[in-house]
């Protein structure tokens, strides 16, 4: 093949971040009307060189060619306009603007010609076309603020925007990493036919099953290394894991082998007005109990109200037979109720801080004498609790922002395991982890059950809540729809169809 | 047309009349307290004094929407004034030193906006840095002493009428018109509210932030201009300590007006009920001839007032 | 109107700012008089803007007061309300300090030059020509700042010694005592005056060469507040120059109610300025300004 | 011990380098030009007078790690201060007149604190409204005149000695160590970054964040009044006006000192560097007799140039 032939290429890129080699000679080609799957464990690079393609870092050295001219964006309007568009890892909607503002930010269209005046009525009805044409003009509407969608529906507008710059070039940095399968089918009839116009599409996912299903081309990246490139039609699982992880992988889902006790937590009848209602539920100590249910069930939602976080208009908690009150999340804390967000952005880690710090935050008694810290023993703990979660990392002392996605879900485990819980509520806990460290959490969450923790799993992976939970637990609206309690009754299907049972029609 | 309001218009709505109604309730009450407040004698004078405050409060908005504070707004006032008073002592045509005064004013803006969007400097500490090396600008450049102005055409910028309305709250108007326009019908106006809502998105999508930072100091340096040159037209001469706290004023009128410091959110319209608030209640309290130390409190209380009103009619909850 | 019609008097004051001592003495003594004569007064404080002095006058007019009394805050700043005045037909009476516009019905003050001037008649007549003095300025392009520097350079202050320094300190206590601080270090044992623009700064001065342990530098101020009155007693401050505020606040009155009565008034009435030394600060603390201006 | 720093240790020392060489420049440009300036007499005068600013700054940097801000410590001050003057008037002993004085200041910081923590005020504007009350309490508790002070006792926490130092130095340097090791030894200053970094995440791991902003308006209260102590002791009076627009200076210490104003990123070590910075370069302009207009303007450089460097030996990218 001649270099004419790809649309993209990306040759010898290397960069450094504050002494680290983060990209080492790594490269990636796309052909028009394919979709090239880029895969890797967490801090492989992945994001990195796309930033880096689309003008937003810098690189070292190395070229990247667009249809086989040399190009150096200095920043994504450059690149945007070249027609490479991008939908970024990290959702970045702007509040407090419209979803047609946000799509259109930067490429309003105008009243008059030469005209700085926007023309609003243009926009939304731009808008609204595209949302129906993209099938979520039922919850999106065009003059909705962005503050008022959940994190799904934001996804959607990020996927519908990079889209809509008819771009010959399309990345995407893990775009189902927030959506349930609903949505993420949606997303591949996008994928179909833009590849029917012979869009170049670069896809990043931890999510094997997806890439297997969508793409044609699979590159992998391994600590910044291009490691080869596979075609889809004959590659195997194992040996995209081999070459991700460099290492033999068990396959599927390990078995929860611990021994069931009693109960250890239980809510009776707990209602938030307009949330969700009259939710019941127990766990036993050992037990995993998975959460299904579309986005917008209402699970976090229970489960952020449970912790103390959110308002819960009432309803009681149960631990180990005692009822208990808890108004703030450190009375849960303090019961050892403790809970992994699904949000590590908004309300997992502090930004700016050191990852020592973030392990720490909610357990600074264990390192403290009354109210003064022990430094030299919070830093051997949070150490230990790091490593136990293989956190890729220079040194605990540096910034948790500067850690990739999953690093940085790796850290806010760490910080659950050093909270010593007998409650341990996983919301999406391997959002945008990569296989190995996936197969890390399970491990650890089996290991904790046999320490006699109750955990409760909320995932919208639907093979991984089958392979890994006790019971199943289906909620929609924010009701509990039904339970599953024998394990040969989880399937998808029967999931699916209670989770959708539920769903009262929005208009 | 659809009358039925959603919930989500009617909330937008809202807000305007919670700091309406505060309005409308001192304009009742003053209006039955005093019989020379509702004279139009009266109201002409709460809108020219009003205006020195109003149009450095338009151009902070901008600035404020970024989530960005200008501190250095006094001091351009203080550097204006002393130029107009020179050069005009020097019998420079008036419309020259406008010229001449903009051109200053432009460079604080540059310089402002430089530091905090190119070199990245917090804003309140460039700013904080601008007004003290302003202020000092103003009075080695005069010496510390005033220039008397006594150009009559200049003169009418501060003192004179058009039709039965002075010439301060004339261009009060147009300045508060041209900021409504920009603000919320051209692209570049709703820049500020991406840019001060989430400045990575932003830039992601296309936008050029820094120019848009660079703009915010530059428009409220240009409002600064303009009050510089009102103020040295209205008191007749150039003044080196003029416009001294000026923009505590200002951001107090826009907070009030329900502009997040934060950036993103906020409104011209809330900013005008502002600063007419804070010149309602200070010509209000003179009339009722309230002691000047009772006043501050008066005044401090009845901003905790109307930030509270405002907020609550809002649902805000930060 | 009202005021006119049920013969009561309504003066307008505008204060230039009532959170200086002095100033607040002044407007003080013109509540008292207004109270004595029984007329209204309407009291407004500028805080320190002429922008907001002029629309503190502006106000007045509204009110269609009988007269308005003005403590400018700023020679030329506060020189419109003048004409805005005259234009409405309101006899205007500037009171203290100077003002730009002459064209004001009447003036009751005194002019600041003339303190500057004993100020520094005084320094000449006690400390030794050619000794090295440092003054301390109030804030710059304010009348007090430029008459009393006035004073200084009329009365040959300025040539009679070896001026060191001259820094303003904004009226303000502390920033006084700091400047004075450093000069001791940087002059030390050189330094044998310091001349104050007022009294609150020289009490910084003062404080600040106390702790130096320089009773030895001669100290002097303009206001003869209450602290630096007793520092002349004390032995530790050289002169304080009173100014008479209880005879310009309520000599504005009097003379504002004359014009609005239409009775004949003095159309400039100077309250002289007195010089309060050791020699005279008994009588003062026993008998007030009559008992020294006789 | 292992001597071999890693690069991110070598970093997070580097800052303090980077604004320590800048204090050192000063200091050793100013023993070449002024004779006096190494003297001991000077450098006392120096840490005389910088404890003032730099009690406040402390205070203040622990509003500002919660990238919140506080504007009205300068009215607290003149509030503390005229409190005090008519108490020990009246014959009050000097340490209950203190005691007092923490009360009143309390109360503002719990105001400050209710606003902000309870009813999500945006501190600028609560600040700015405590800061309007505050001014016009003392000057109506006043009505404007000064209160002279003559207890000895008390004047000697202004002008008194311990040994060789002044005890306002004492009193920073105590000042100082406290809140030194609040910050940076005990959990509950861990919080302040926590919150400042994202309060929402604070949250759920468990922090009171509500009682964390309450403190910090507390603490910036506190301190506040022992600086309106010392500056009434200081000078001899108890001034409706004391500490005017002192809540700017200890900002410029605490920005220039490096922290962030959107919180979370800070130290008090950089907030020290800071104030002394700014003290160091007054008295060295003083002594070289600069005009005080010009000082302003190298005021405001240095300013800019300080927190240049600073964030070039970051390298920082905001
Ligand atoms: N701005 C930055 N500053 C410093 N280091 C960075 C920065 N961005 C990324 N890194 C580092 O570069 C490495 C690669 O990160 P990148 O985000 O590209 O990983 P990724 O392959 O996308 O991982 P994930 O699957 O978790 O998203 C990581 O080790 C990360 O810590
Ligand atoms: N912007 C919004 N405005 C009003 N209600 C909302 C909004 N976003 C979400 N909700 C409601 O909150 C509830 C829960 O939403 P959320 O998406 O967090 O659910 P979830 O089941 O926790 O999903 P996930 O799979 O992401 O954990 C739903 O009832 C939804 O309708
Ligand atoms: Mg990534
Ligand atoms: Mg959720």
């Amino acid at each position: 093949m001649s270099d004419e032939n790809y649309l993209l290429e990306a040759r010898e890129i290397c960069k450094t971040f504050s002494g680290v080699r983060v990209l080492d000679h790594a490269g990636l080609t796309v052909l028009p009307g394919e979709v090239h799957a880029l895969m890797g464990e967490n801090g492989a690079g992945k994001s990195t060189l796309m930033k880096i393609i689309m003008g937003i870092y810098t690189k070292d050295s190395g070229n990247v060619l667009m249809e086989g001219q040399e190009v150096d964006f200095k920043g994504p309007r450059e690149a945007l306009i070249a027609g490479i568009s991008m939908i970024h890892q990290e959702l970045s909607p702007i509040p407090e603007m419209t979803v047609a503002e946000n799509i259109f930010l930067g490429r309003e269209k105008k009243a008059v010609k030469g005209l700085p005046f926007m023309d609003r009525k243009a926009v939304n009805k731009s808008t609204k076309h595209l949302l129906d044409k993209y099938e979520v003009s039922d919850y999106i509407k065009p003059t909705m603020k962005m503050k008022t969608l959940n994190i799904a529906q934001v996804q959607m507008v990020e996927i519908i925007k990079a889209v809509s710059y008819d771009s010959k070039i399309l990345i995407m940095d893990e775009p189902t990493s927030s959506l349930s399968d609903k949505e993420s089918e949606v997303l591949f009839k996008i994928i179909a036919n833009l590849r029917a116009q012979k869009v170049g599409i670069i896809y990043i996912s931890h999510r094997m099953a997806e890439v297997f299903q969508i793409s044609d081309r699979i590159s992998v990246l391994r600590d910044g290394h291009f490691i080869g490139c596979v075609d889809t039609a004959t590659a195997s699982h194992q040996e995209l894991i081999n070459m991700m992880v460099g290492r033999e992988l068990e396959r599927g889902y390990p078995h929860n082998t611990a021994e069931k006790g009693d109960v250890v937590i239980e809510l009776k009848d707990m209602c938030s007005e307009g949330v969700f209602e009259h939710v019941n539920l127990s766990v036993r100590a050992g037990e995993i109990l998975g959460l299904a249910g579309l986005v917008g069930a209402g699970r976090s939602e229970v489960m952020q109200a449970l912790v103390g976080y959110d308002k819960l208009d009432s309803g009681e908690i149960y631990l180990q037979g005692k009822r208990i009150e808890i108004h703030h999340p450190s009375d849960a804390i303090k019961h050892h109720i403790i809970i992994a967000s699904e949000d590590r952005k908004e309300l997992g880690l502090v930004f700016g801080r050191s990852i020592r710090e973030n392990i720490a935050l909610q357990n600074l008694s264990q390192v403290s004498a009354g109210s003064f810290l022990k430094k030299p023993l919070e830093k051997t703990l949070c150490k230990k609790y790091a490593k136990e979660m293989t956190i890729k990392m220079n040194n605990i002392e540096e910034d948790i922002g500067s850690l990739s996605g999953g690093n940085q879900q790796k850290a806010v485990l760490a910080k659950c395991l050093m909270s010593k819980p007998k409650v341990l509520i996983m919301d999406e806990p391997t959002r945008g982890i990569d296989v190995g460290a996936k197969s890390t959490i399970y491990n650890i969450m089996i290991e904790l059950a046999k320490q006699g923790i109750a955990i409760i799993m909320i995932s919208s992976e639907l093979p991984e809540l089958i392979g890994v939970a006790d019971r199943i637990l289906v909620m929609a609206g924010g009701k509990v729809m039904g339970e599953l309690t024998d394990r040969a009754e989880f399937s998808q299907h029967t999931i699916l169809s209670m989770a959708f049972g539920g769903v009262p029609n929005e208009s | 047309m659809n009358l039925n309001l959603t919930r989500q218009e009617f909330k937008s709505i809202l807000p305007r009349f919670a700091l309406v109604a505060v309005v409308l309730i001192i304009v009742g009450v003053m209006s039955f307290l005093s019989p020379v407040f509702m004279t139009s004698k009266n109201m002409t004078n709460i809108f020219r004094q009003i205006s020195i405050n109003g149009i450095i409060a338009v151009g902070m908005t901008f600035v404020i929407l970024l989530g960005d504070i200008d501190l250095s707004v006094g001091a351009v006032v203080g550097v204006v004034s002393v130029f107009c008073g020179n050069l005009l002592e020097q019998g420079m045509n008036w419309f020259a030193v406008c010229l001449v005064a903009l051109g200053v004013a432009v460079i604080f803006g540059i310089f402002n906006g430089t530091l905090v969007a190119y070199f990245n400097f917090q804003p309140f500490v460039a700013t904080l840095a601008t007004l003290t090396i302003g202020r000092g600008v103003a009075l080695a450049y005069s010496d510390g002493r005033p220039y008397i102005i006594t150009n009559p055409t200049f003169k009418a910028i501060g003192q004179g009428y058009l039709g039965k309305v002075p010439i301060p709250v004339v261009i009060l108007l147009s300045v508060c018109v041209v900021g409504f326009v920009i603000l919320n019908y051209t692209t570049f106006g709703r820049y500020f509210f991406a840019v001060g809502g989430n400045k990575n998105a932003a830039r992601l999508s296309g936008v050029k932030t820094k120019r848009v930072e660079m703009s915010a100091y530059i428009i409220s340096a240009i409002c600064a201009c303009i009050v510089g040159l009102i103020l040295s037209a209205r008191i007749s001469s150039g003044q080196p300590n003029a416009g001294e706290g000026y923009e505590l004023d200002a951001i107090a009128a826009v907070a009030i007006g329900g502009t997040s410091m934060n950036g993103g959110v906020g409104s011209l319209g809330g900013t005008l009920l502002g600063f007419i608030m804070i010149g309602l209640l200070s010509n209000s309290m003179n009339l009722l001839n309230i002691n000047s130390f009772y006043q501050q409190i008066v005044k401090g209380c009845l901003i905790i007032i109307a930030v509270y009103v405002d907020m609550k009619s809002k649902g805000d909850k930060k | 109107t009202e005021s006119k019609g049920s013969g009561q008097l309504t003066i307008g004051f505008s204060s230039k700012d009532n959170s200086d001592v002095f100033v607040k003495n002044i407007t003080d003594a013109a509540t008292a008089k207004a109270a004595e004569l029984g007329v209204k007064l309407l009291m407004s404080d500028a805080r320190g803007d002429v922008n907001t002095q002029i629309s503190d006058v502006e106000n007045f007019i509204v009110q269609d007061v009988d007269a308005i009394i003005v403590i400018p805050q700023s020679v030329e700043g506060s020189a419109p309300v003048v004409s805005m005045c005259n234009e409405a037909g309101i006899p205007i009476v500037v009171c203290n300090g100077d003002i730009a516009d002459t064209s004001y019905t009447a003036f009751v003050g005194c002019t600041d030059q003339e303190s500057g001037e004993i100020l520094g008649t005084w320094m000449m007549d006690n400390v030794a020509k050619g000794s090295n003095i440092a003054i301390i300025e109030g804030p710059m392009g304010q009348s007090g700042q430029v008459g009393r520097y006035n004073g200084f350079k009329a009365v040959g202050m300025l040539d009679y010694f070896n001026v060191l320094s001259v820094q303003t300190a904004n009226w303000k206590r502390d920033e006084a005592m700091a400047l004075a601080e450093d000069w001791l270090t940087t002059y030390g044992d050189k330094l044998d005056a310091i001349v104050c623009e007022n009294d609150d700064m020289g009490m910084g001065a003062l404080s600040a060469c106390l702790a130096a342990g320089r009773s030895d530098v001669v100290v002097g101020g303009v206001d003869a507040i209450n602290d630096a009155v007793q520092a002349v007693k004390a032995g530790t401050y050289g002169i304080s120059v009173l100014q008479d505020a209880a005879g310009q606040g309520g000599g504005s009155v009097e003379v504002a109610v004359k014009i609005a009565k239409g009775e004949d008034y003095p159309v400039d009435t100077r309250i002289p300025f007195v010089g309060i030394t050791a020699q005279n600060v008994d009588a003062y603390l026993a008998g007030g300004v009559t008992a020294i201006t006789q």
